[in-house]
């Protein structure tokens, strides 16, 4: 239990898996920033002329049927990813966390219902569904998210129900009510702050699945849309030209495994770090 | 740990049983012939997906002409026919000793009968068109039929030869859809769908027997699978391989043939007349001295497909090359969109059906029309949306198609059509070209029409689909050209 | 006779019970029943009981964190369950509770100025920050707590310390009734002597009324004035400590102070022979019959009340 | 005859403050049928010291000094030799019957399993020895089937159950920490009733391990006071609980307040110890009991105290022992 | 153990007749007329509007529905608007695919990720469980298509050990079946067994953190006896949980897999189905697959009951 970011640090720093983890994770974070700004090249000029170059001097790592340069893509991949995966995450949060607060604190019928609904989102298998959403509302990143977000609802909102019914189980509790807090005050006030660490965990989990689950969308098509570059449809696009080109299909494909690993171990890692009593679950 | 130790062993033993059973070869009397699209149902007179005809025409179904590999009309059940002198009246002979696969025999009642089934009011053809000018159809006696037509048409042999219109048995033609019966000289075997297609040699064949007992046709829609396929072996051969970009790596191979032929895809970014800143003739003008055929043929095609200045095959001889009535010229572009009223360019949407062709150039004609300012939102739609948004409500600035129909500049005369060109100068060349017979002078009207449309960048016209034909070197006999939608296995063998 | 500070009328509490077959009703756990007790200012009432005999219920239900089934409980003449919730809220500043769990009842996540202060919000009037600190301060060196603690948070007490931090949130609203749940049971021996002491003081300087809920008799015996003992859900035996527990009437009593280990390890006493029930427990009978080595014929279809018998409230038809 | 020798038992645990020492230089032994107990707060070390016995301690802990069983040093064992004593010469009873039995095994199952680990009996004998074990507990198999689970009994019941396997292989000795801290009272007395019985009928050495001292005083001959992982008062339970010596043992008993107090004129203060017991990387050198205790010198605070003799059979760790007018 | 029952059938019934709900209203605002998709780009609007009164798209929505619940129960599923032949014959054309590769899928997943977890948890903080949990941290990062594509590469393109997709039909043996099932199992079973490793690691972690752990020892169970015989069955409680979850995941998985190695699978049904707007296919095939993973929720949950005696209720004696 740790008050300050810096004290989560200074205990972080002899966890491995965080160390790694957050590294990885950090520098994902930061290509993605420095996307804004600056990549080797302009990823929406197309120059056919230069074509399916091997690593060079001029393109680091070659460039694609386009003659676009890869290392511009995979720069700017990584931002898409962000966005996707962090937005997918605020709206799993947004609404997964209230629902399982209340669900929680009310329990009943309330909680039966909130639960119901929970086991059937997570009925419809969910890359069928996003399918399904993306073939409505047609593909697109913005889609994508959405379809993301909706199945990060009822992961949050039973996290969040889980921790909070255990929490509601104190004594804390009980002193709150007899000093005349109503079920909201409490949540916010004493279960929220109890199950933030788990929340945070939860969220660092469901944003490597973000980027697995965009990557995927966008391999078969219905995700991010050209020129926007992701890495699921470079995936996608450099699979015709994997005999020949197989540096295509590396590249992106490596970039995913190590953003979601270093996600996950820095996951991990947070939760070692924010509640050594928890031992690791997944 | 032990229980490891099992697994790594029976996944050894899985390997080791695998690498024995593809040693065994495949018979040389059958053929894996690859398909990108898995037809909806078998039954030609009753869709319009060209891979309907590409898996059963000239295989199972047989109309009265065929089509050869060179786009020539040749007898097919028809052994003669005769035109009358007005050019109204054609009468067929027909072969004689001819049966369905069921057994049940061809004769001239059939040819009435599937004639009237495919123009009758309620009919389900695609290509109704094709049999609108018949008046009636009668059988003199059982290998004898009689068509008049309401007035002369010249195309009306060739349109015989259409998959649209081949000769059903009435008493199967209901079924055909999924077990289709036909004269053919293979017959229908099973259908795995989402899989393959199984023909076999029908033995009872009236003419030349095929050299090939089982042809199968494996649908594979992907075009990386299509690579590994071939790659693999699983499949023999693609009549139209989907991955252009592979084709320098199967040529390279000395495992395979590779053949570019010629279709009738004419491959267009078609544009919506009526719409916006697209109704302006100055902004189409831009547009198409915007578009740098080479480069889009290059990146979306790898190089194959020839380039069009309008909508025609450049392989007919009523072709006109006209790709210099609107060169590669970025100066000029922004020059005329300037002149439209549009110095800074305007924003639009261009809606990308499935086919890499569309998917790809897209993205290519996206980029080159932003260096004249006009930006593209890409929307990649399914089929079965670009049918309904594109091509039934209009709904749209810009698409990538290629317009796979033979002779089909046609549509540029329906003014309904999703181009929404409403010239009624074309029309007239139109109804100008229904009524003439003579080749010379067709020619010469389908001339003024190609530089009409070509005059008023109906379209931005692109390039011609190339048939990218990749298959074992031991393989003879595959057709390089698609003059009609047809994969024609007759002729088909292997040599060692 | 003063008018009670706490008077507990007749108080039912039934619990649902998860059905065993579909279209059965649900079956009910009664937790108390009939419960009739008065707490008067200033003195310390006992309660008694085995785990499960519903005394934490009675608690919860005297501090209105539970509703009854039937009954209710009037504090200083207030019916709390017949008040508007606004009302009951400013009311909860005169009774407070203190818990078992020293760990478990305070906020992990909220230093001691959180904790502590969290009872104020019952008090109508609104205080400013500073305010609070004040009173936090204050009720921390009262409870023998450092009073520049407060940014401290509970992990970094011993349980002693954490029990002394509930002792003052439950202190700071000045409240006249503490219930006080089993409190010092979790806390080693030598702790559990620090922190009576402070109650009693406290109870001294503050007259202050104790509701003592424990299953430690001995504890019990220590603390209180008056102790009543639950068997099931309904009271057996009640009255003074010393009558009490000189001269237990029910056999459950008996039992219960039989069964106490004492550290004399000279002091060989009675023991509590193994009990062969003798009837067939009904529904009628009395709660205890098949625990007790005194039933007689009238026990099996009778449930006896609690009545006076010399000076206590006893329920047992064979009392001595 | 000494069944039992502990020399020198130290035992370093990993905490979260690094490794501590959280038991040091225990000596103590017991013969044979005797019942042994040992006294303290938590932390003290008293469950640290039975699970060492057992070689039941987390894998990164060390333990140093000496276990003899009948000539043999369980710490020079083999895990394969240890597996044999558990359960078949020293039998274990603990606090939680909630969550010391298995909750997915049937309770017939998990008394058999130490019978058919070390006795190696045929099934017909397994199941004889079975029933009459739960018949020994009070569980006859007539009323309680042995395909019960454990979540279908009370906690007594449940209790009763490890006793049944703690017994089930006739051990030389009978460990039981805290067997009944969980429990009711009267429960309590039950439990404790038995166990007293069973040790007595097959001649069981027994240690009782408890912070209640009406609990050992009721149940043990001998006893060891522990406080922070050292034995600050040992000797007959007669004598020590009659005659304490140490400053520490007199506190805990002037802690606990009576029953039968409220027989007594007047409202008297627990007298209660000062401060609370150091956490185990702030433990103090020499006496650990020094910061707390009123009697301390500077050589307290120093060096720790010896072993030093009260009596024939007590003995006590303390330079300033109590003598009897300090206790008046 | 009854009540239990009765309470999961009808929560059963009634999450598969909201989800028959929610992909009916889903489905019939999706865009696209099947009868344009029918008949191809010239198809007159008269021919159009025939086809829709004979598919039945003119009638009301909730009569519809209604019809369309009626024939799920009568196991009626209608023709499909692109193949033309019933969507139950479709479907279980299919499912002789899939319902055979997401065993094997499964089964192989189990078969590594159990042993696996229990090696790690055996040897925790040794050499063994780090590789242990770094292939797994691998295994779940590395998203199944990519694997796939990579397996394709190594033992179909570069090795030409096995075919790289296409399923040979149940006609042609169980050797070449196998042959095609071989590399989309290991594609899908991989990254299932890295999670499901993971979980089988950490609750036996937690398991042997339990006091009945210590009791076995203390009985004299062997550490081995203690894995296999004690901790093994109480930690499967949350190995079950996850493998239930998977078995959606594993659905989904099919999706994409199928559609890498072109097997003519349920996977790819669907996706052709949506991409043609095979609205009678899509609907049947999403109801079928989430009444799959609910029917499986059911399961693991009369699982739990079967490993955990406490569920299956009774009370004290």
């Amino acid at each position: 239990m740790f008050r300050t970011l810096a004290e989560v640090f200074r205990h972080g720093l002899k966890n491995r898996s965080f160390v790694i983890g957050g590294t990885i994770s950090l520098l994902f974070f930061l290509i993605a920033f420095l996307s804004y700004f600056w990549t080797p090249y302009p990823v929406e000029d197309i120059n056919i002329a230069e074509k399916l170059l091997k690593p060079s001097a001029k393109y680091l790592l070659g460039t694609d049927h386009f003659g676009r340069d890869i290392l511009s893509m995979l720069i700017q991949g990584a931002r898409n990813s962000v966005i996707v995966a962090f937005v997918a995450i605020g709206i799993g949060i947004g609404c997964g966390v209230p629902l399982g607060l209340m669900a929680a604190a009310k329990k009943g019928w309330l909680d039966e219902l909130i639960m119901r609904f929970n086991d059937l989102t997570f009925a419809f298998p969910s890359l069928i569904s996003a399918i399904m959403i993306t073939a409505i509302l047609g593909p697109g990143s913005v889609n994508s998210i959405i379809a993301i977000g909706i199945f990060n609802v009822p992961v949050f909102a039973r996290v969040a129900r889980g921790a909070a019914l255990s929490i509601w189980k104190r004594e804390f509790i009980l002193a709150a009510r007899s000093a005349g807090k109503g079920l909201f005050k409490i949540s916010i006030e004493h279960i929220l702050p109890n199950i933030a660490s788990m929340l945070i965990v939860q969220a660092t989990i469901q944003f490597a699945l973000g980027i697995l689950a965009e990557a995927g969308l966008s391999y078969l098509g219905l995700g991010t849309q050209p020129p926007m570059p992701s890495w699921g449809k470079m995936l996608n696009e450099a699979q015709t030209f994997m005999h020949f080109a197989p540096q295509l299909a590396i590249y992106p494909g490596v970039a995913i495994a190590l953003t979601v690993m270093g996600l996950n171990l820095f996951g991990d890692g947070l939760r070692d770090v924010l509640d050594p009593k928890l031992r690791r679950r997944r | 740990m032990s229980k490891i130790k099992i697994i790594v062993t029976l996944i050894v033993l899985s390997l080791g049983i695998a690498i024995n059973a593809s040693s065994v070869m495949a018979a040389k009397d059958s053929l894996n012939l690859g398909m990108v699209l898995e037809p909806t149902h078998l039954d030609p007179t009753a869709g319009a997906a060209a891979s309907i005809d590409e898996v059963v025409y000239a295989n199972i179904f047989e109309g009265l002409t065929r089509i050869d590999k060179n786009g020539a009309v040749k007898p097919g059940l028809a052994s003669s026919w005769t035109v009358s002198e007005d050019k109204k009246t054609y009468t067929f002979n027909l072969q004689k000793g001819v049966s369905f696969h069921d057994g049940a025999s061809f004769e001239a009642d059939d040819v009435v009968f599937s004639l009237n089934r495919a123009r009758a009011e309620d009919s389900v053809n695609a290509q109704k068109a094709l049999f609108k000018p018949i008046e009636s159809v009668t059988s003199k006696d059982s290998n004898t039929v009689v068509v008049t037509l309401t007035q002369p048409t010249g195309s009306f042999l060739f349109n015989m030869g259409w998959g649209d219109a081949i000769i059903v048995d009435q008493a199967s033609a209901d079924k055909n859809k999924s077990n289709p019966i036909g004269t053919g000289p293979f017959k229908f075997s099973k259908w795995v769908k989402g899989d393959r297609i199984v023909m076999v040699r029908n033995d009872a064949y009236w003419g030349t027997p095929a050299k090939l007992k089982t042809a199968t046709i494996k649908i594979i829609p992907d075009p990386a699978a299509a690579v590994s396929a071939m790659m693999a072996g699983d499949i023999d051969g693609f009549a139209n391989f989907p991955a252009p970009e592979s084709l320098a790596q199967f040529k390279s191979d000395p495992r395979f043939t590779v053949v570019i032929g010629s279709t009738e895809g004419e491959t267009i970014l078609s544009t919506n007349n009526q719409r916006g800143p697209f109704k302006n003739l100055k902004v189409r003008q831009a547009i198409a001295h915007a578009l740098d055929r080479k480069a889009i043929i290059d990146g979306a095609m790898f190089g194959y497909g020839t380039p069009i200045g309008t909508h025609f095959a450049p392989h007919h001889p009523a072709y006109v090359d006209l790709i210099a009535t609107h060169p590669y010229d970025l100066e000029k572009a922004k020059q005329l969109l300037a002149e439209a009223g549009y110095p800074d360019g305007f924003k639009g949407v261009i809606k990308l059906p499935p086919p890499s062709y569309a998917r790809r150039g897209g993205e290519i004609v996206a980029s080159q029309l932003r260096k004249i300012g006009i930006d593209l939102e890409i929307i990649p739609v399914e089929w079965a949306q670009w049918l309904d948004q594109v091509f039934k409500k209009r709904d749209y600035d810009l698409t990538i198609v290629s317009h796979t129909e033979p002779m089909d500049i046609g549509i540029y005369a329906r003014k309904d059509y999703y181009f929404a060109y409403d010239s009624p100068k074309f029309q007239a060349l139109m109804e100008k070209l229904d009524a003439t017979v003579e080749t010379d002078a067709r020619y010469k009207i389908l001339g003024d029409a190609q530089r009409l449309i070509s005059a008023e960048c109906v379209n931005g016209f692109m390039f011609q689909l190339a048939k990218h034909g990749v298959w074992n070197k031991n393989i003879r006999g595959l057709w390089e050209n698609s003059p009609v939608q047809a994969n024609d296995l007759t002729e088909v063998y292997w040599v060692d | 006779m003063k008018k009670p500070l706490v008077k507990i009328e007749d108080v039912y509490k039934d619990y649902q019970l998860p059905k065993k077959y579909l279209f059965q009703k649900a079956p009910v756990f009664r937790a108390l029943h009939g419960i009739n007790l008065e707490l008067h200012q200033g003195t310390s009432f006992g309660i008694v009981g085995e785990s499960g005999c519903g005394k934490s219920t009675l608690a919860r239900i005297v501090m209105a964190l539970d509703e009854p089934t039937s009954g209710t409980v009037f504090f200083d003449g207030q019916d709390l369950f017949n008040m508007p919730a606004a009302e009951l809220k400013h009311l909860r500043r005169n009774f407070q509770m203190v818990f078992q769990d020293p760990y478990g009842s305070l906020n992990p996540r909220k230093n001691v100025m959180g904790i502590v202060a969290e009872p104020l919000d019952t008090l109508k009037e609104k205080l400013s920050y500073a305010q609070k600190k004040e009173y936090v301060a204050q009720i921390l060196s009262e409870v023998g707590l450092n009073a520049t603690d407060t940014d401290k948070f509970p992990h970094e007490f011993s349980g002693g310390q954490r029990q002394r931090i509930a002792i003052a949130r439950a202190l700071i609203t000045r409240p006249s009734l503490i219930v006080a749940d089993e409190s010092v049971s979790a806390l080693d021996v030598s702790v559990q002597a620090q922190v009576l002491n402070l109650m009693m003081d406290l109870q001294e300087k503050y007259n202050l009324t104790y509701m003592f809920i424990s299953h430690d008799l001995s504890v019990v015996e220590y603390v209180t004035d008056q102790v009543a003992v639950i068997y099931m859900g309904q009271i057996v035996e009640q009255g003074t400590t010393k009558a009490l527990f000189q001269r237990p009437l029910h056999p459950y009593t008996q039992t219960l102070l039989r069964a106490v280990p004492d550290v004399n390890p000279l002091n060989k006493k009675l023991k509590n022979m193994p009990v062969i029930p003798l009837f067939e427990k009904t529904l009628e009978s009395c709660s205890f019959l098949d625990r007790c080595n005194k039933a007689t014929r009238i026990c099996v279809n009778n449930a006896p009340e609690l009545l006076e018998n010399e000076g206590q409230l006893v329920a047992c038809f064979n009392a001595e | 005859m000494t069944l039992l020798q502990v020399q020198d038992l130290c035992v370093t645990l990993n905490t979260a403050h690094g490794p501590q020492e959280v038991i040091s230089h225990i000596n103590f032994s017991m013969d044979a049928g005797e019942k042994l107990g040992s006294v303290g707060e938590s932390g003290c070390g008293k469950s640290i010291t039975a699970l060492a016995l057992m070689s039941l301690l987390p894998l990164d802990s060390q333990t140093k000094g000496k276990i003899i069983l009948e000539g043999q040093d369980i710490l020079k064992l083999n895990s394969r030799k240890i597996c044999s004593i558990r359960g078949n010469r020293i039998g274990m009873i603990f606090q939680e019957p909630m969550t010391a039995l298995n909750p997915v095994k049937q309770i017939g199952a998990q008394v058999s399993e130490s019978i058919y680990l070390h006795l190696k009996l045929t099934r017909k004998q397994t199941l004889e020895r079975v029933t009459e074990l739960m018949d020994k507990v009070g569980l006859p198999v007539s009323r309680f089937g042995l395909n019960l689970y454990p979540h279908q009994l009370s906690g007594g019941q449940r209790q009763r159950v490890m006793i049944a396997m703690a017994i089930a292989c006739n051990p030389d000795i009978l460990i039981a920490d805290e067997p009944t801290t969980a429990l009711d009272v009267t429960v309590q007395e039950q439990i404790l009733d038995l166990i007293r019985e069973l040790a007595d009928s097959s001649g069981m050495a027994l240690i009782m391990i408890s912070h209640d001292l009406g609990v050992i005083a009721q149940t043990t001959q001998n006893v060891m006071v522990m406080y922070t992982g050292n034995i600050v008062e040992m000797g007959s339970t007669m004598d020590v609980f009659q005659n304490m010596s140490h400053p520490y043992t007199y506190g805990l008993f002037s802690a606990i307040p009576h029953v039968g107090s409220s027989a007594l004129p007047g409202r008297k203060r627990l007298s209660s110890i000062p401060g609370q017991v150091p956490e185990l990387h702030l433990r103090p050198r020499g006496c650990n009991f020094a910061d707390r205790c009123s009697r301390a010198s500077k050589m307290c605070k120093a060096k720790e105290p010896m072993a030093t003799r009260v009596s024939d059979q007590h003995q006590v760790w303390c330079y300033h022992p109590l003598s009897c007018e300090d206790k008046k | 153990m009854r009540i239990f029952l009765a309470k999961r059938v009808f929560t059963l019934v009634l999450t598969l007749l909201v989800a028959t709900l929610v992909v009916f209203v889903v489905l019939e605002i999706l865009p696209g007329d099947p009868a344009a998709v029918m008949l191809g780009i010239n198809a007159e609007t008269d021919t159009l509007n025939a086809l829709r009164e004979e598919l039945g798209l003119n009638r009301p929505v909730w009569v519809r529905y209604t019809h369309w619940v009626g024939d799920l129960i009568t196991g009626n599923l209608g023709i499909s608007y692109t193949y033309d032949v019933p969507v139950s014959e479709l479907i279980l054309d299919r499912i002789t695919v899939s319902f055979p590769l997401a065993l094997l899928a499964m089964t192989l997943s189990t078969l590594i990720a159990i042993p696996l977890g229990v090696m790690a948890a055996s040897n925790h903080n040794k050499p063994m469980d780090f590789l242990v949990m770094s292939f797994s941290q691998i295994g779940i990062a590395i998203p199944n298509f990519w694997f796939a594509m990579l397996l394709t590469l190594l033992f179909s393109v570069t090795l030409r050990l096995l075919p790289a997709g296409g399923f040979a039909g149940w006609d042609a043996g169980i050797v070449p079946v196998l042959k095609s099932f071989l590399l989309p199992t290991i594609a899908l079973a991989l990254p299932q067994a890295a999670i499901l490793a993971r979980v089988t690691r950490s609750a036996l972690l937690e398991v042997l953190q339990e006091d009945f752990i210590r009791t076995a020892r203390a009985k004299g169970v062997t550490n081995q006896g203690i894995l296999w015989k004690h901790a093994l069955r109480n930690a499967l409680i949350p190995v079950v949980t996850i493998m239930g979850l998977q078995f959606s995941f594993l659905l989904a998985g099919t999706i994409i897999i199928e559609n890498v190695f072109y097997l003519p699978g349920i996977g790819r049904l669907i996706f052709q189905a949506i991409s043609q707007r095979d609205l009678i296919v899509v609907k049947n095939l999403v109801i079928l697959l989430s009444a799959a993973v609910i029917m499986i929720n059911f399961m693991v949950d009369l699982l739990y009951a079967f490993i955990d005696p406490r569920l299956k209720g009774g009370g004290d004696v």
